[in-house]
């Protein structure tokens, strides 16, 4: 009960939230330049028919108040509108956009996270060592280096020059795709994957230098039990809130990343619709990646709640 | 070492030649080279001061050393060497063979498992454990905490955070003997407790002790401690054992002048105030506090919800005496040092009134400048851990240049203040070589007596000591309690914060007794130690540890 | 009215294909033909998707009456034959062979429906300023259309092959708002059938009822790939069979492909410098001489395009020029002793010094973003133009924000835009010119005009060739005299095909745009 | 007395923890002095005008006369690259001073003063801190046709939060010690307290995140010139160069990877060097020996 109480308050500050950030998006897009009938007409020249029926159809005489109002009422009946460089229904582009870019994120994810926390204990764990020193350079490396660079430079040395990869497409099923977007996750993976390394071998050697660590392993608990249920599962809370944090990161190294290897995700849209200001799309896309970052920290906390007692005690007392 | 019949020492539990343990990177020596033996179901303590290598060694016979430390010499245990023990054999050693009990119950738990599941994993982790099922394990596991006193069957349940630091303690315990070693080595095991919980601990311990007839290894500073648990004591310094005896031998008849100086310096609860004050009750007083009462909101935040606050006050009214010390007793959470801040300006009460000098002080924010450099000036205070207490950014003279500075209306000149730097330094007892230093340079009681010099440079009235003394090992506590005696002696009104009775009776002429924010008894000093009136009162009396068996009850 | 161009405004690329034979090859394949666009058709249904890349894949799908062969001759489609009975009248009989997918009969009702469309207000067809001129269109029989204009339009018979692609009337009825959208795709006669049609690319089908020869692929996939790079890779990798939409400014880059022939053709598309002549500083025609004198396109067609280009020396066509007739003279002869403006920095100083702006002065060109096939020759442009001393900062925007700087037709400065025909006549430049483009919404973004100059293109626009060709020469000289423009270069159309697949027949710009063309690509034997 | 890190009863690899940087540290403190250097003189050390076009050798490999070959319009590499350095760095420099100040600033008052103001300040960090700063940067510099300082000022506003928590947990992490409570005791007004005894204290992570702030910024920049942002076409700029440069990589594989490689190296450095001091102050801190 005081679960769905706390669940049902965050998803109502997640709503809240949504609403804000539209308000702002639909203002800051108000002031962009360009009319918004331009864009609208595209490249054809504009006859008054065409404008005059252009106007009305997105509302374009009325007041920003009452244009959002309008937006507003049809996007909570999930009509989203039409891209005005397309004349797609922006629920049919994302969900075509979305799929690639979600197993994109998955993938890398996946990558990120089974790389990079062993990655971090092991170093956190043997610190000192020339294994530790090996991954704190890899991970230094890897958080620093722009993914763009990374993914253009891992597209031609394993798509191009070595042909290991497929160099363009998405593929179909499951192996191909997992196929065709290996170099896109892995260039997409890097950073996070360093991020969490380096955030899990900090916590690691902390939590590994704990007098519960000590005194679990001073009671000849089997190695497995110290690492999992000590070190790992004590090291993961600052690792939890890290990955509810790269999730920013997976969105923005998504469009860059698309980008490169021409991804048709919700990245490529992005740019493709900041770069031709197909404002409604952007709209959606800001709100759905501001969906995606609030689910994300939401899905943090949760991990909190199933992980630390006290946090569980704090909010269902 | 005398040299003992090896069947004789083949027989001993454990038995220690010639250990060493090293700092790698720097080569330092820490443990210099000890030898010595714990005999079946005998209890031996291994005293000392901090950095005296006490600890190290509790981690080398475990193999449990940080990494940057080596271990070299020859363990024995149950006449098997073990010390050339790879990490594996280890493994199996620890927990069945060897016990180990930390010192602070706070951080000894995993905070994220049940008390239950720390000893469900430990008994699981052996053979006969593994294969035990559900209901034979809560058995087992129920069994056990009865064994260290823990009877209510919803404590396995629970995780350590909604324990006490006793309960926590006594789950460790129970933890620790939960594969049932023949050698437990208790590493500081109550000091991280409130005294009366302390008491308890340790009779618990020996009476697992004796009933198990199990080794005990007891690592501790206090030497009263150690005579009522101990058999043998070792005291231990610089890495090295000066001395081992039986209790009643080392008291009195101890070789070592090491150990001479720690007995005197460990206060005996009977040395009463040394200087008795000059003034009487009647003169007039110089902070009076009254009804004051402070309290702290719950936290709201989901994540602030596991933060600590600090402990309330409720309508507490005390009276300094100029020229009379006060002291103000209490455990942990009684709400000592939140009146402190308040008197300080550090914390607003939430109501009451603190009289000092004249000044309102309840509401720092609202005195005038003029008021509050008066204020300041009245009063100052010596705050518990030393090693945070001066700034590391800035050099001694500097630290103390600040506060003459803030001191006086007119500026000095560059070299009264430094004469001044120098006085204050000598006074503390201090060289003037000290005043180019950074805090980073000085140890702990060093630290102290600046930050004593750095209170007495705003020539205060009022010297708040704000367990100034707890974070100190005994002989440098005696060191900084003779400089306090001193600035007694200068006519500075000491109000005296401590959860150590002994330290109480022997610096403070009245006492005020603080239990969870109220206060339960005041009065003189003499009177209310020789004549408690109050249950928590008798219970701290208690738990002051007097060195004798009997302490612990039993013989 | 004659606004009857395709504007590629540097936005729509790869209009131009290229006549060539076969070469090429790839991977070894099914009878899947993977052909990459730039871009997804914006719709299936013509009045929505009038650029290069939704033409190109339209073509495969809808029919029209008749098209346009390589060498620019019309041919017949739907209809089996036409005739122009007077001035202003064309009729147009329909084969009796052609089925719709779902088999039911082509009828004139459905072709004067979809020409219907485009001259319905309330549809907003993009093809609107190309019908204008139609009085009526009828059905005068069970197979026969007539066409009646308002004025004679010498080409239009060109026209029809543009907007006369045919959709079943009762089909676009029942789809009256969403014909051509992705899920309700649309109903034609042609080789191939639409499928699926998203974002990322159209899949057709064979029509196995198509009333000509049977088409030669059992499916095409269109997949869009908006990057030059993207596409090179994908290409290289055997990913896709083909493209029309090879970049110039990487053709060296795409010579390196073993696996791949790329071809190129010359293509009626022309770049040109504009500057508005009726205001400060570019109302000064030395300036502009001298602008167009320190303009090097030789070097910019030989080195950003890999000389896949000709370099520009009159805003009229010279490849177009044979269309006018058989009896016309031939380009250089007619145009000889028009001014010329070679590269020659010091004339372009001499100029300069002439001007209002001796010291030379600065100024912005704006392009939108990505086009490098404008992008770099204005990067070469401003290395040479400093060494007269006038400075151009290349300036990236939005497209959609550089056509609307085009469109409102205001402090229009200099600009640079690309220009296609989208038939076969080189009257295409008047475009540019005359008040009556000097608006909104139109091309003449130099405002470039007089009353000698307004009275040639009305001369342009006569039925006469003769009095065309010679209103045409005038109009070349008057341009050359006052360079409103600075003609830059005409760029190939291209086409590259995977080393197994061949083109059948010749290949030319105008195939892509006006024929049925993804028959022609087959494998090799 | 414990080392800070060290576990296990393994002494075999105590001797590699001084070395756990070993050569690495130098190397980066060379080639960050090197692309300051750079920055500073780049345009100066140009064997040539980066801008000129030799149209007669484009895409050309590399040769005696250019030693990285050229691009697609002649222009020589090298030079290109030497030159691209001041705006691939003084962007980012600035950005990270305008970070670091202002986070500075806002976590100083936020930590210490507390109450309202840090509620609100601290309400507004978390906002933004919320964005994904990039996303937003490319959002907003595309539909408004910023230019590369707009991009600068973004990144400053957006960048600035992150900034802030850090430097106010640094604060908070101060104020609390009894050092500050006893300055205060004594009469040292706040603003003393702030800027001479707590702002000393979070001086090493101030300078940390300075740096790490300027390789935020060198990334963001440099990805949003690559995306065509920024920068105008044409700039001897590393992000801009690797886009426009990519469709030359058979021809001169140097026109692409040598922005590339400086992209990687410089802010590998850096981070390098961040780390570094990091763990430097961190162990000065720790260590009372």
């Amino acid at each position: 009960m005081r679960l769905a109480l706390w669940l049902g308050g965050r998803l109502a500050g997640i709503a809240l939230t949504l609403l804000i950030v539209s308000i702002l998006v639909f203002g800051i897009l108000y002031v962009t330049p360009g009319s918004a009938e331009q864009v609208l007409l595209g490249t054809r020249p504009s006859s008054p028919e065409t404008l005059a029926a252009i106007r009305e159809r997105y509302h374009l005489d009325e007041s920003v108040g009452s244009q959002y109002v309008h937006w507003l009422s049809s996007a909570v009946r999930l009509d989203l509108g039409e891209s005005v460089r397309s004349g797609q229904d922006i629920s049919t582009m994302l969900s075509e956009r979305m799929p690639v870019t979600l197993f994109l994120a998955a993938y890398a994810a996946l990558i990120a996270g089974v790389v990079g926390i062993p990655a971090g204990l092991v170093a956190g764990i043997r610190s000192g060592t020339l294994t530790d020193r090996a991954i704190t350079v890899a991970t230094t490396i890897c958080v620093s280096a722009p993914s763009f660079v990374v993914g253009f430079l891992l597209l031609y040395a394993f798509g191009v020059a070595l042909d290991w990869f497929p160099n363009y497409g998405t593929g179909g099923g499951l192996v191909d795709r997992a196929w065709h977007l290996t170099l896109p996750a892995v260039a997409l993976a890097l950073a996070p994957m360093a991020i969490l390394a380096r955030q899990t071998r900090a916590s690691a050697l902390k939590v590994y230098h704990q007098d519960f660590t000590t005194f679990a392993r001073a009671r000849g608990l089997p190695r497995r039990v110290v690492l999992g249920r000590y070190a790992l599962r004590n090291s993961s809370l600052p690792v939890v809130t890290t990955a509810g944090l790269v999730v920013g990161y997976f969105l923005t190294g998504t469009v860059l990343v698309e980008q490169v290897f021409a991804v048709p995700g919700i990245g490529t849209l992005m740019i493709e619709s900041v770069s031709t200001k197909d404002v409604l799309v952007v709209q959606m896309l800001a709100l759905v990646i501001a969906l995606f970052m609030l689910s994300a920290n939401l899905l943090a906390d949760l991990g909190h709640l199933a992980l630390d007692p006290r946090v569980r005690k704090g909010v269902l007392g | 070492m005398p040299d003992v019949d090896p069947r004789q020492r083949a027989d001993r539990l454990l038995d220690v030649e010639g250990l060493t343990v090293t700092h790698v990177g720097s080569g330092r020596l820490l443990v210099d080279g000890i030898g010595f033996h714990v005999e079946r179901g005998e209890s031996v303590a291994l005293v000392g001061e901090s950095g005296s290598g006490k600890s190290l060694t509790a981690r080398a016979l475990m193999a449990l050393l940080p990494r940057g430390l080596a271990a070299r010499g020859r363990v024995r245990f149950d006449g098997n060497e073990v010390s050339a023990h790879g990490e594996r054999q280890m493994m199996s050693l620890r927990g069945q063979h060897l016990g180990l009990l930390m010192q602070d119950p706070f951080t000894m738990l995993n905070p994220l498992t049940t008390a239950g599941t720390h000893l469900a994993e430990t008994l699981r982790s052996t053979t006969e454990g593994a294969s035990l099922d559900r209901s034979a394990l809560d058995a087992d596991i129920a069994r056990r905490l009865e064994e260290v006193g823990v009877v209510d069957p919803a404590v396995p349940d629970k995780y350590p955070f909604e324990l006490s630091g006793g309960m926590r303690q006594r789950i460790a315990l129970a933890t620790a003997l939960a594969k049932d070693p023949e050698l437990l080595i208790a590493d500081e095991p109550t000091a991280a407790l409130d005294t009366t919980t302390q008491r308890e601990v340790l009779r618990l311990l020996r009476r697992v002790q004796r009933e198990r007839e199990m080794g005990l290894l007891l690592i501790t500073h206090d030497l009263a401690v150690a005579f009522s648990l101990c058999e043998r004591i070792m005291v231990m310094k610089a890495g090295r054992i000066v001395e081992v005896a039986d209790p009643a031998t080392l008291r009195s008849s101890a070789r070592d002048p090491y150990t001479t100086r720690l007995l005197a310096a460990d206060l005996s609860f009977s040395d009463a105030r040394r200087e008795p004050a000059a003034r009487s009750v009647d003169a007039p007083p110089l902070l009076e506090v009254r009804n004051l009462s402070k309290d702290f909101p719950r936290p709201r935040r989901l994540r602030r919800a596991a933060a600590q606050g600090a402990s309330a006050l409720a309508d507490v009214s005390i009276t300094v005496t100029e020229g009379r010390s006060l002291g103000l007793v209490g455990e942990s959470g009684s709400g000592k040092s939140t009146l402190a801040r308040c008197i300080l300006g550090l914390e607003t009460p939430t109501s009451g009134s603190i009289r000092l000098d004249g000044l309102e002080l309840g509401r720092y924010g609202s005195l005038a400048k003029a008021e509050l450099r008066q204020a300041r000036g009245a009063v100052q205070c010596v705050f518990q851990d030393p090693y945070s207490t001066l700034n590391p950014a800035h050099s001694i003279s500097f630290i103390l240049t600040e506060a003459i500075r803030h001191r006086e209306t007119d500026e000095l000149s560059r070299e009264e203040e430094e004469q001044e730097v120098l006085e204050l330094l000598d006074q503390v007892g201090l060289p003037a070589t000290f005043a180019g230093r950074r805090p980073v340079a000085l140890s702990g009681g060093q630290r102290q007596r600046v930050a004593i010099a750095r209170s007495l440079a705003m020539k205060p009235r009022l010297l708040i000591c704000d367990e100034a003394l707890s974070a100190l090992d005994v002989s440098v506590r005696a060191q900084v309690l003779d400089v306090l005696e001193a600035v007694q002696a200068r006519g500075v009104t000491l109000l005296f914060i401590t959860h150590d009775l002994a330290v109480a009776r022997k610096v403070t002429d009245d006492l005020v007794v603080l239990y969870r924010g109220k206060v339960v008894e005041a009065g003189t000093t003499a009177e209310v130690l020789d004549n408690a009136q109050h249950d928590h009162t008798r219970s701290l009396l208690a738990a002051v540890p007097t060195g004798e068996p009997a302490w612990l009850g039993g013989r | 009215m004659y606004r009857r161009i395709l504007m590629v405004l540097v936005l729509g690329v790869g209009l131009g294909l290229t006549a060539c034979g076969s070469e090429g090859g790839a991977s070894s394949r099914d009878s899947t033909l993977r052909w990459a666009i730039s871009s997804a058709p914006r719709s299936l249904d013509t009045a929505h998707a009038f650029d290069g890349t939704s033409v190109n894949v339209i073509n495969e799908l809808l029919e029209p009456l008749v098209v346009v062969d390589p060498q620019g001759q019309l041919e017949p489609k739907l209809a089996s034959s036409w005739r122009q009975t007077d001035a202003v009248t064309y009729v147009y009989t329909l084969r009796d062979d052609v089925t719709f997918w779902d088999g039911s009969p082509l009828t004139a009702e459905d072709v004067v429906f979809s020409i219907e469309r485009h001259r319905d207000p309330a549809v907003a067809s993009e093809y609107g300023t190309y019908v204008k001129d139609i009085a009526s269109v009828t059905a005068t029989g069970e197979l026969e259309v007539t066409f009646t204009l308002k004025t004679a339009v010498p080409e239009f018979k060109y026209l029809v092959a543009l907007f006369s692609h045919t959709v079943k009337k009762s089909f676009a009825e029942e789809h009256a708002e969403d014909l051509g959208d992705s899920k309700t795709l649309t109903m034609g006669t042609g080789p191939y059938q639409a499928t699926t049609f998203s974002a990322d690319g159209v899949e057709v089908t064979r029509n196995d009822e198509y009333w000509g020869e049977p088409p030669t692929w059992e499916a095409i996939r269109f997949d869009v790939i908006p990057d030059a790079d993207t596409l090179h890779l994908a290409v290289d990798g055997g990913e896709v069979d083909g493209t029309f939409n090879v970049p110039l400014t990487s053709s060296r880059n795409w010579d390196t492909l073993s696996d791949t022939s790329v071809h190129y053709v010359d293509a009626p598309i022309s770049t040109v410098l504009s500057m508005d002549t009726t205001a400060p500083p570019w109302n000064d025609v030395h300036l502009r001489r001298a602008v167009a004198h320190a303009i090097d396109r030789e070097s910019i067609v030989a080195t950003v395009f890999g000389g896949h280009g000709r370099v520009s020396q009159s805003i009229i066509d010279p490849s177009l020029w044979s269309f006018l007739g058989p009896d016309v003279e031939d380009f250089e002869t007619t145009f000889d002793g028009v001014r010329a403006y070679e590269y020659d920095l010091d004339k372009a100083r001499a100029e300069l010094a002439q001007s209002a702006h001796p010291d030379g002065i600065s100024f912005t060109v704006t392009y939108p973003s990505g086009r490098a096939s404008v992008g770099k020759p204005l990067q070469v442009m401003a290395a040479s133009l400093k060494e007269v001393g006038i400075t151009l900062t290349p300036k990236e925007v939005p497209a959609s924000e550089w056509i609307g700087y085009i469109y409102a037709h205001q402090d229009l400065g200099a600009q640079i835009l690309a220009v296609a025909a989208d038939y076969p006549d080189p009257g295409v430049a008047r475009l540019l010119l005359g008040k009556e483009n000097a608006v909104p919404n139109a091309f003449n973004v130099a405002n470039f005009t007089s009353p000698e100059l307004e009275d040639l293109l009305a001369q342009e626009r006569s039925a006469d060739t003769g009095t065309r060709v010679d209103a045409m020469h005038q109009i070349a000289k008057i341009a050359a005299e006052e360079v409103p423009y600075v003609p830059l270069f005409f760029l190939d159309s291209t086409l590259a095909l995977g080393k197994d697949l061949r083109y059948a027949g010749d290949f030319s710009y105008w195939t892509p745009l006006l024929d049925e063309w993804a028959n022609r690509v087959q494998v090799r034997k | 007395m414990m080392p800070p890190e060290a576990p296990e009863h393994d002494a075999s690899a105590v001797g590699s923890r001084s070395a756990r940087w070993g050569v690495l540290v130098p190397v980066c403190v060379a080639v960050t002095g090197v692309v300051v250097v750079l920055a500073v003189l780049g345009g100066w050390l140009a064997p040539q005008d980066p801008d000129h076009q030799n149209l007669l050798s484009p895409a050309a490999g590399p040769s005696s006369e250019h030693w990285l070959g050229t691009d697609d319009l002649g222009r020589d590499i090298f030079s290109r690259i030497l030159t691209g350095t001041r705006s691939a760095v003084v962007g980012p420099i600035v950005a990270a001073i305008g970070v670091t100040i202002i986070g500075l600033l806002l976590g100083l008052l936020a930590g210490f003063h507390g109450g309202r103001l840090e509620a609100v300040i601290m309400r507004i960090v978390d906002l933004v801190y919320a964005m994904p700063a990039l996303l937003v940067i490319i959002v907003l510099i595309g539909l408004f046709s910023g230019g590369y300082w707009a991009a600068v000022g973004v990144l400053v506003l957006l960048a600035t939060p992150g900034t802030t928590r850090i430097l106010r947990a640094a604060v908070l992490a101060q104020r609390g010690l009894p050092y500050v409570e006893a300055a205060r005791t004594v009469g040292v007004s706040n603003r003393r307290l702030i800027f001479v005894h707590v702002a000393p204290n979070v001086l090493p992570t101030v300078v940390t995140s300075f740096l790490l702030e300027f390789v935020g910024a060198l990334v963001a920049l440099s990805a949003l010139s690559f995306l065509g942002l920024g920068v105008p076409p044409g700039s001897p700029d590393w992000g801009r160069m690797l886009a426009e440069n990519r469709g030359l990589l058979e021809l001169n594989p140097w026109a692409v990877l040598a922005p590339a490689l400086m992209l990687m190296v410089t802010a590998t450095a850096v981070t390098v060097l961040g780390d570094w001091l990091y763990e430097r102050f961190e162990k000065a801190r720790t260590s009372n020996d």
